[in-house]
């Protein structure tokens, strides 16, 4: 499944043994996220994470896609959770792979920079009794933009 | 015409509602009628879909409030997303 | 191990797998290249890649070192192959992880680009009957090139 | 005193060897002048050392030919690295 957004544990180890598995192209990149267990403002206990689910779904396939154009992926997969989850767990999975190291590496940046802001999730941290939606952070417009910057270069 | 209405994260909280089915006037043509239809509903729904950083999506795209609106249309409201 | 320089089959999957569990950091980056089974001019039947393995050990260790200092990792590895090798095998592996995913992806793409240039490993392909040695590729020479810019920039 | 050379890839192909031990005198101070001095062993030698790339480590770094050798060193020709 290249689109898998759930609200079960999800295993990035599996996954890329199995992506690594199947697509043993010239190079091949996997990033995992996982919930830290510390922001800006101390420790974090646990983290729910809301989805629209159907959007997601298809804003990950279009973003997919469109990553798989413009870099000449080979094959790509993104695996997204939701839910209730607790420090250390993954949040995200996302494998490119294409015929040079460049293009992979770009391409899993570019999904991993786009998704944080265009897909539709939403974090709230909880931390004792006190719960907090994260806001965006400009690093995160900032790396969205780098790509956007050079959509128009082009 | 029928629409739905989904409210996400901090815009869900606000109006306390997480999914509406509305009969609509077919004269209610665009996101930016709906919002001001909704609003009538009290001050919560005023303050929570004139934020400034509100978005918007119709049939889970994201689109500016002039967008059109038509029957069995998906409506959705969220603030700005955070994922990853 | 941190550095593993192997004539054995090398699984980045397993790798990755193993890497994942042990280091759930906020930001995972896996790299991983396999042999092509094409260059610019044709079909390529097998692999040799000789290495000087007392030296690939050493260069391998500085670098990650290295990266881990510069990119501020918590963790990293780096697997590489040498020995006989045929199209589809896996040549080297390479994780990294940090609180950010800024800095997971810089320093495996960085470790990636220096390994091309400034590890003891040379490869020749053979088709058919003939054997030629690989030579560096300018495009290798750019990438390792990007590194040292950001160096001096600093 | 006493040093090992290695040769690899292109290099150890054209002089035909994997490794020497080599008893030198003490005047060989020099990657440079054990080049010279490999070079007499004939134009094989003298042509694979005098490669405008050739890359040259003393005990398993990367050096200019003015490094000093002394007792015990490994010293190592080849040609630019394709790893990865």
């Amino acid at each position: 499944m290249l689109v898998h957004v759930t609200d079960r544990a999800i295993d990035p180890g599996n996954l890329a043994a199995a992506f690594y598995r199947h697509h043993p192209d010239a190079a091949v990149t996997t990033f995992s996220g996982f919930v830290r267990d510390f922001n800006d403002a101390g420790q974090v206990d646990s983290l729910y994470l809301e989805c629209y689910l159907e959007m997601a779904t298809r804003v990950l396939t279009d973003l997919g896609n469109g990553a798989a154009q413009r870099f000449g992926l080979r094959a790509w997969q993104i695996v997204h959770r939701y839910g209730h989850l607790q420090p250390s767990d993954p949040i995200v999975f996302v494998a490119t792979s294409a015929d040079h190291r460049g293009e992979a590496f770009a391409a899993c940046e570019f999904v991993m920079d786009t998704l944080k802001t265009d897909a539709p999730f939403w974090k709230r941290e909880h931390y004792g009794e006190i719960g907090q939606w994260v806001t965006v952070k400009d690093i995160d417009k900032d790396r969205r933009d780098r790509w956007s910057e050079k959509d128009s270069d082009q | 015409m029928t629409i739905t209405v989904k409210f996400f994260s901090l815009i869900r909280e606000a109006v306390a509602t997480e999914q509406l089915t509305l009969e609509i006037s077919e004269n209610l043509l665009t996101v930016e009628a709906l919002k001001a239809e909704l609003s009538l509903r009290g001050e919560a729904w005023e303050e929570a879909l004139s934020h400034p950083n509100l978005i918007q999506a119709v049939n889970q795209r994201v689109v500016f409030q002039e967008e059109g609106i038509k029957d069995g249309d998906e409506v959705a409201f969220f603030p700005p997303m955070t994922g990853g």
